[in-house]
């Protein structure tokens, strides 16, 4: 009964997919049926789950795909396993590890040190953790340049904002959220260093009731635009600005969504709110590096940073009517400045200071 | 009649039981194989060394947080803020394990005092409120719990790491895991908290039951009233029985801490520990063997759940819907007498 | 001036938060004081979000705006049917309350997300397209100040919540089945010596409980998560069950109560707009709700006394 | 054919192990006061339980004005017009006296609005007509004992009975309230309405009774004419020998004294002085009796004795040694031992085993105890010797108290306060409830204690019990002890003039003139 109900993206996934498996030797793998059935892939969710509508399911959709593509066969080939708890991490690794999987996947910082543990213990098998870096031969660190897209949303929001003043709705306070902020913070004092930013976090990314009276707070002293980095909590952020949509039309409220494209949680009768998403595929992390797993060139004790050029962080553009022709091509604009190291984004308060500083 | 022993270990039994049997019954009726999927929750639970290992060592928390539970309820105290003392307990054990560097024999008894002194100074709060104002133990635990959360998640983030999210590792000394004995239940996270809970077990069996303080206690329970007139201090006891319960709660905390992770790590929300912890005592009776073998069905229920989806297609959830029911026939074990009773009367 | 512009301002977050609480709290209201503990409210309230927002998804074609309405409905009716698991147990098999409770609030959930994979195929519905809107309401918010701190931007189930309340208070203690589902509380034998059927009031209490907490979930799902999830409602019930005690086991005490966690809570949150809680850390405004809730009750409500028979299964002729 | 109301015939009544009610008749006459006598546990309240629809009998038939009836519930005995004063009253607490008396069949007004002015209005008329003052507006927790009563009685009536059951109604009251009493059941009787009356004071049934049932151990032994009878012979019916009625006792021989109170200032739980600057002594080898009606501080007496409540002013001495304000344990310590006068409440824990319930006082002391652990064995070795020392009725040690009966319960916590050999015995209302057999063993005990030189103080509100055993009766009337007599230079009028506030003097004369 599981699986993507969102074929659009499976199947965007799939031609990269072999965009990708073309640099990585992968059609040997296509068509030899015994090499393919020899590698096998799997996940452990962090306490999400693999249908969280947001990175667990990213990464799952690309195992998938991944599969798929290899004529692997779920349960054999590829699988996942669903975390409940912290306390779930490393028995689903050893269950998994037992069932003779030779590439899994952590996905998620909490899962780091289940990976430490369980990748010392089985020194043959390859293990790969997505969101933080952890030392090991036989692990491959993946993290992404949250930084990067949260600046070029943050772009965005200075840009769409009349008030110029908008908002960061942050899930629990930690480092890696610390970079959506900082990114975004960044992006917006690009466009204008006067911008007032309300930042607040709701030490929660599962109180819907908590993200919706942060929104109502900053809408109510005046943001228009409000980005949000806390999973659950940020459907309250949306459904405050659906609601203010829906009794004044012209409002004028927006959110930005994370990780996935949002637009459908901002879908307000025929007006959508969600401004744009800052994506983060997970996706094609994963699939990159079982690509190279499955070449024999896994990137063991090797820390990949994904960034824009990648593909791999990248800015929703599906609402079309708010995110104009204008924003568009000043978010480009400054993309190029990204790649082309002219302009690095910032990843902590003191480096947003000092970027401050400097414009 | 039957007499009550008998009946006392009969009706968990039957609670069981009858609680798979509703499981199976929900399977059948969204089409799984119910034999399927409890063979791959058994697996999971027992299958090899490994997962019996897990069993265990998802099973000790569960034995101090009920311990924690059944021990106020039998001073008469409602404590459902176990939930909070062991996030209390664990961050006190763990801080104790990466701020001291000390011979094992020394650090782990520390790391567990500082839980259980944590855990207790949690319990106290609505022990001495609810002795002195006459407060609500119930409302008072409640809120403890999300200042609790609230407070190791700040405290993680500033005093155990540098704004990070998890804290750094205990030291070895520290540590209730050793290498040895994982090894031996093919690589689980097993570590020697279980001894540590039989230990409190026993503790507690002997406190309540054989020593005058425990005398005390449950009559405070019972009847304080009574004993008030026969010269025990009511509001000492309540206290007293409070902040044990939170120290038992705060050392299943640290079984977390020291034991099974070895670090702490921001939560987004409860652990469930403290909760589980309610209907732990419960099943077992409020009794110290209750409990213990209560926590293990539970661990292995828990743990074997985790195999039902790979292995049979069974939602993890319905593991939630046999405890669920197993608690639920176990309330309602008046039901259980009168089966048991007609059962009699037409065998007569 | 800027810290009355922010009250004013705050109001409207007070109420919508307070909703769910004020339901399902008078729910426990009813329940404990007819003798029956009830802390599977959270359960309750799971239960009603659920069938809410599933109802809601697949009706929403049939009923257009009308569905959030029929969706509170069903998420009413669901709970409490629900809760008959709890007056069997409680009411007819003399079970601990207490043990019955948890026993609600753990199979809610297990049942929630089963249902929930097996219905849409994963551990979380859709997002709602009908959900519940502020209003503003004709007239009474053009009222200066009040009418921008109680009647703009508020929710209808928020003073549908309210005057329930108040209903409450009237049918506890103003009519004859009030007063014998009080006694029943008090002193079972009492009202049974009476011809009371306490078994039936019992019932008819939980009943009721099940219908409040299954609005309060209802409520809370249709106009804040918009969808439903295990962790939807994660704590809700516990606060509702504290907002009983702290109001005193009485309807107008718990919505007090509710009003001052919804109060406290909103105040974390725009705390830092007040220029004296400006520099105050996040920390302390994120824990400020309860500790305040833990104030409270040591210095000004102090002991309260639950109903008498609260918590015992009544057992005919015994003493 | 008689003339009926209530004919119970053949009824039996089991409970798990035990017959209850084994084939008993009960037949009441239209207008009659009907007694139930019997020993504690005889079966009584069973019966009236099935009589009023709470339990179902296992045999046997029922009628009502002669026609066989099925009562299942008290609603039907209700409609029937059978009317039932418990035991332990069942009065809701926080309510008000109106409110107790229509719940369940309450007058109302649109959308099930109570009309509670015309339920006042209505218990007025009733109170009025047969004499029962009550105030409907007040909480029943408020209010004395003897209104509860009363509240009680509205209670049947206003739901329509002609047969009223009132089970041991005197055991609570003070002579006072029992003279109202019996005065309103004659109003009842007048009025047409049959009284079933169980009670353990024979002389309340010869005084008011026309004839009485006797039952012994669940069966029906006769029933007989109260004017053909007297107490003796009933007594031996009920007990089956012949009871002795006159404690014997030798007169007293008091030496120092062991309990001195100095000018005491009590305040109840709603901050009300209660207890108004008392002073008493009571010397060893003495029993002093105070005498007074519920409600004159008594209760608030004890408790600052016994350190259950903080005295505001005065001196509390024992054996001259200052026990003002101690607290419960040092006050138990120093040689004080209390028999409470709510033995549920107070004096047991219920779920505890009768063993455990016999060290309550004792539990941390050896040989009970050793470094804070318990031995079990001294304690049910102890347990054995005073539960057959003190005659305690129980299967065995290991019981529950809730178990016993209410005369075995008080005999164990009797055991376990006399054994303590107290330099001073509190006894508050020892044989409340009792049988005569076992007031009878009660009253020797604590004559006995006396004769081993100890300070006996008895509180009660039986001026039978203040009588037949104080060597020294103190009058408590509203704080104070206002006068002191001997027992056999008073009588029951003068006392009971006293304990209602008369000056000495007056009470005398006035005894004096009605004799
Ligand atoms: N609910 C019950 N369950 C079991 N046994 C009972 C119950 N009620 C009464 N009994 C038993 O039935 C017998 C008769 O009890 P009952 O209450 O009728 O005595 P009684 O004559 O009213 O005594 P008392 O004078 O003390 O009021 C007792 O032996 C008692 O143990
Ligand atoms: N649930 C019960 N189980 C067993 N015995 C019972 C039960 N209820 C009552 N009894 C028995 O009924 C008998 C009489 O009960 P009753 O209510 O008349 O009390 P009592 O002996 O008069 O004491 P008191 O008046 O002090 O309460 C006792 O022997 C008691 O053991
Ligand atoms: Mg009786
Ligand atoms: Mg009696």
């Amino acid at each position: 009964a599981c699986g993507s109900t969102d074929d659009e993206t499976a199947d965007d996934q799939a031609d990269q997919d072999t965009e990708q498996n073309d640099d990585a030797s992968g059609d040997e793998a296509t068509d030899e049926e015994g090499a393919a059935s020899d590698f096998s892939l799997a996940m452990v969710t962090d306490e999400g789950g693999v249908d969280d509508r947001s990175f667990n399911q990213s990464a799952w959709e690309g195992i998938e795909a991944f599969g798929l593509d290899n004529g692997l066969e779920r349960g054999t080939g590829f699988d996942y396993a669903q975390s409940d708890n912290a306390a779930d991490f490393l028995p689903n690794f050893n269950n998994l590890v037992n069932q003779g999987y030779q590439l899994i996947f952590g996905v998620g910082y909490q899962l780091a040190n289940a990976v430490e543990q369980v990748a010392a213990q089985n020194p043959e098998g390859h293990f790969s953790i997505i969101d933080e870096v952890v030392e090991g031969d036989n692990i491959a660190s993946v993290t992404f340049a949250e930084e990067q897209g949260s600046f070029l949303v943050g772009v965005a929001a200075a840009l769409k904002s009349e008030s110029q003043n908008i908002g960061f709705v942050g899930g629990v306070t930690s480092p890696l959220i610390k970079r959506f902020e900082v990114g975004f913070v960044a992006g917006a004092k690009s466009v204008n260093p006067d911008i007032n930013v309300q930042i607040q976090y709701a030490e929660s990314f599962a109180d819907e009731g908590l993200g919706r009276s942060i929104a109502n707070n900053m809408y109510s002293s005046g943001a228009d635009v409000i980005y949000h980095a806390s999973g659950a909590t940020g459907l309250g952020v949306f459904t405050e600005a659906r609601n203010r949509v829906e009794n004044n039309p012209d409002a004028g409220v927006w959110v930005i969504g994370v990780d996935r494209d949002q637009y459908e949680q901002g879908q307000q009768g025929d007006m959508n709110v969600t401004l744009t998403s800052m994506v983060k595929r997970v996706d094609v992390a994963v699939q990159e590096v079982a690509a190279l797993a499955m070449a024999g060139n896994f990137p063991g004790g090797e820390h990949l940073i994904l960034g824009i050029e990648d593909e791999a962080i990248g800015i929703a553009e599906t609402n079309t009517d708010a995110y104009t022709e204008e924003i568009k091509a000043a978010v480009a604009e400054w993309q190029e400045k990204l790649l082309s190291g002219e302009v690095v984004a910032p990843q902590t308060d003191d480096e947003l200071e000092a970027f401050v500083e400097g414009l | 009649m039957m007499d009550n022993k008998k009946l006392n270990i009969i009706i968990p039994i039957f609670s069981v039981f009858l609680g798979f049997l509703v499981g199976a019954i929900v399977m059948l009726a969204f089409g799984y194989n119910p034999i399927e999927g409890y063979s791959a929750l058994f697996q999971g639970a027992f299958g090899s060394m490994y997962n019996i290992g897990e069993t265990i060592r998802r099973s000790i928390p569960l034995v101090l947080s009920g311990l924690a539970i059944a021990f106020a309820f039998r001073s008469g105290l409602f404590n459902i803020g176990a939930e909070g003392q062991v996030f209390v307990g664990w961050f006190a054990a763990v801080w104790v394990g990466v701020t001291f560097d000390l011979p094992a024999i020394i650090h782990i008894p520390f790391a567990i005092l500082a839980a259980a002194f944590a855990g207790a100074v949690w319990a106290f709060v609505p022990g001495i409120l609810k002795a002195t104002r006459g407060v609500h133990e119930v409302v008072v635990t409640i809120m403890m719990n999300y200042i609790a959360l609230h407070t190791t998640n700040y405290l993680i983030r500033t005093l155990l790491s540098d704004g990070g999210s998890q804290s750094g590792r205990i030291a070895n000394s520290a540590s209730l895991a050793t290498p040895g004995l994982q090894e031996m239940f093919g690589y689980s996270q097993i570590h020697w908290g279980f001894i540590v809970s039989i230990i409190f077990a026993v503790f507690v069996w002997f406190f309540l039951e054989k020593t005058t303080y425990g005398y005390e206690l449950r009559a405070v329970g019972f009847n304080p009233h009574a004993a008030k007139y026969s010269g025990m201090s009511v509001k000492r006891n309540i206290v007293l029985a409070m902040v044990i319960s939170g120290a038992l709660a705060g050392i299943g905390g640290a079984m977390e801490g020291i034991g099974t992770f070895g670090y702490m790590y921001t939560h987004g929300a409860f652990t469930n520990l403290g909760f589980d912890g309610i209907a732990v005592a419960l099943l077992g009776a409020n009794t110290a063997p209750g409990v213990v073998l209560a926590a293990f069905l539970f661990g292995a229920l828990k743990v074997g759940a985790l195999s039902m989806p790979p292995l049979s297609g069974v939602p993890s959830e319905l593991v939630e819907i046999v405890i669920a029911m197993i608690i639920f026939f176990v309330a309602a074990s008046y039901m259980i007498r009168l089966l048991i009773m007609r059962f009699k009367k037409e065998e007569n | 001036m800027q810290f009355i512009d922010q009250f004013i301002a705050m109001m409207p977050m007070v109420l919508f938060y307070s909703a769910p609480l004020i339901f399902t709290a008078l729910g426990g209201v009813f329940s404990e004081r007819s003798g029956v503990v009830n802390i599977g409210l959270e359960g309750l309230m799971v239960i009603g979000a659920f069938s809410g927002i599933v109802f809601n998804i697949f009706t929403a074609d049939i009923f257009g705006a009308f569905t959030p309405w029929l969706s509170l409905l069903v998420g009413a009716v669901a709970a409490g049917i629900f809760s008959l698991m709890h007056a069997v147990a409680a009411v007819s098999f003399r079970a601990n309350q207490v043990v019955s409770g948890v026993a609600i609030n753990m199979l809610a959930v297990g049942l929630g997300v089963f249902l929930t994979r097996e219905i849409f195929g994963r551990g979380q519905t859709d997002s709602i397209t009908q959900p519940f809107y502020t209003r503003s309401v004709p007239i009474l918010s053009d009222i200066p100040v009040i009418g921008d701190m109680f009647f703009s931007g508020a929710y209808y189930t928020t003073y549908i919540a309210i005057i329930v309340a108040v209903l409450g208070w009237y049918v506890l203690y103003k009519t004859a089945f009030g007063l014998r589902l009080r006694a029943v509380g008090e002193h079972p034998m009492a009202a049974d010596t009476n011809g009371i059927n306490v078994t039936r009031m019992r019932y008819i209490a939980v009943i009721l409980s099940g219908v409040l907490a299954g609005l309060g979930g209802a409520t809370y799902a249709l106009t804040i998560s918009l969808s439903f999830a295990g962790s939807t409602i994660s704590g809700q019930g516990f606060m509702a069950l504290a907002a009983v005690i702290f109001g005193k086991w009485h309807p107008l005490g718990a919505l007090g109560a509710a009003f001052f966690f919804g109060f406290a809570q909103s105040l974390s949150v725009v705390g830092a707009n007040f220029e004296f809680l400006a520099n105050v850390p996040g920390f302390y405004l994120t824990i400020a709700p309860y500790v305040l809730t833990v104030l409270a009750l040591a210095g000004l409500i102090g002991r309260a006394d639950a109903p008498k028979a609260n918590g015992d299964p009544y057992i005919k002729g015994s003493r | 054919m008689e003339n009926y109301v209530i004919e119970m015939l053949n009824i039996r009544k089991e409970f798990p192990g035990i017959v209850a009610n084994n084939n008993i008749n009960l037949q009441v006459k239209n207008g009659e006061i009907h007694a139930l006598l019997g020993e504690n546990g005889a079966g009584k309240s069973t019966l009236m339980n099935v009589l009023f629809g709470l339990y179902q009998p296992e045999k046997g038939e029922i009628r009502v004005r002669g026609e066989k009836v099925k009562i299942t519930d008290p609603n039907v005995a209700n409609r029937l017009g059978i009317g039932m004063v418990h035991q332990h009253f069942m009065l809701v607490e926080p309510f008000t006296v109106a409110q107790n008396i229509i719940l369940g069949s309450e007058p109302t007004k649109g959308g099930g609005f109570v009309d509670i002015k015309k339920a006042e209005k209505e218990i007025k008329e009733l109170s009025d007509r047969y004499g029962l003052s009550v105030d409907p507006s007040a909480k029943v927790r408020d209010i004395s004992v003897g209104m509860q009563q009363r509240a009680e009685i509205l209670k049947t009536l206003y739901r329509g009975a002609e047969v009223i059951i009132l089970d041991e109604p005197t055991a609570v009251l003070t002579p006072q309230e029992i003279l109202e009493l019996i005065s309103i059941m004659r109003n009842l009787t007048k009025e047409g309405i049959s009284i079933i009356l169980i009670t353990h004071k024979l002389k309340e049934i010869m005084e008011v009774c026309d004839r009485v049932t006797v039952i012994r151990k669940g069966e029906g032994i006769d029933t007989v004419n109260v004017k053909d009878t007297n107490v003796d012979d009933l007594a031996a019916l009920m007990v089956g020998r012949q009871v002795n009625f006159k404690t014997e006792k030798t007169p007293a021989n008091p030496k120092d004294p062991i309990l001195t109170i100095n000018n005491l200032q009590v305040k109840d739980s709603r901050q009300a002085m209660m207890v108004k600057g008392l002073n008493l002594d009571v010397r060893a080898g003495e029993i002093v009796g105070i005498a007074g009606i519920d409600g004159n501080g008594q209760s608030e007496l004890i408790e600052a004795i016994t350190g259950l409540r903080k005295s505001e002013a005065g001196e509390i001495k024992l054996n001259s040694k200052t026990i003002t304000n101690l607290s419960p344990r040092k006050v138990t310590e120093s040689g004080v031992a209390h028999i409470p006068q709510d033995r549920h409440k107070f004096g047991l824990v219920l779920d505890y085993p009768i063993a455990e319930n016999i060290v309550l006082q004792t539990y941390y002391q050896k040989p009970f105890s050793k470094n804070k652990i318990l031995s079990f064995k001294s304690i049910y070795k102890h347990a054995e010797k005073l539960i057959e020392d003190f005659d305690v009725r129980t299967p065995s040690p290991r019981t529950k108290a809730r178990a016993l009966s209410g005369g075995n319960q008080q005999k164990a916590i009797i055991a376990r306060e006399v054994d303590r050999s107290p330099d001073l015995l509190i006894a508050a209302q020892p044989t409340r409830g009792l049988d005569v057999g076992a007031i009878e063993t009660i009253h020797r005990r604590l004559i006995e204690e006396r004769d081993k030189g100890r300070a006996v103080l008895l509180i009660s509100f039986e001026l039978d019990e203040v009588m037949n055993v104080s060597d020294r009766i103190a009058v408590m009337f509203d704080g104070q002890i206002v006068a002191e007599v001997k027992p056999e230079e008073t009588n029951e009028q003068e006392l009971g003039l006293l304990m209602a506030g008369s000056s000495k003097e007056k009470a005398r004369q006035k005894a004096g003139d009605n004799k």
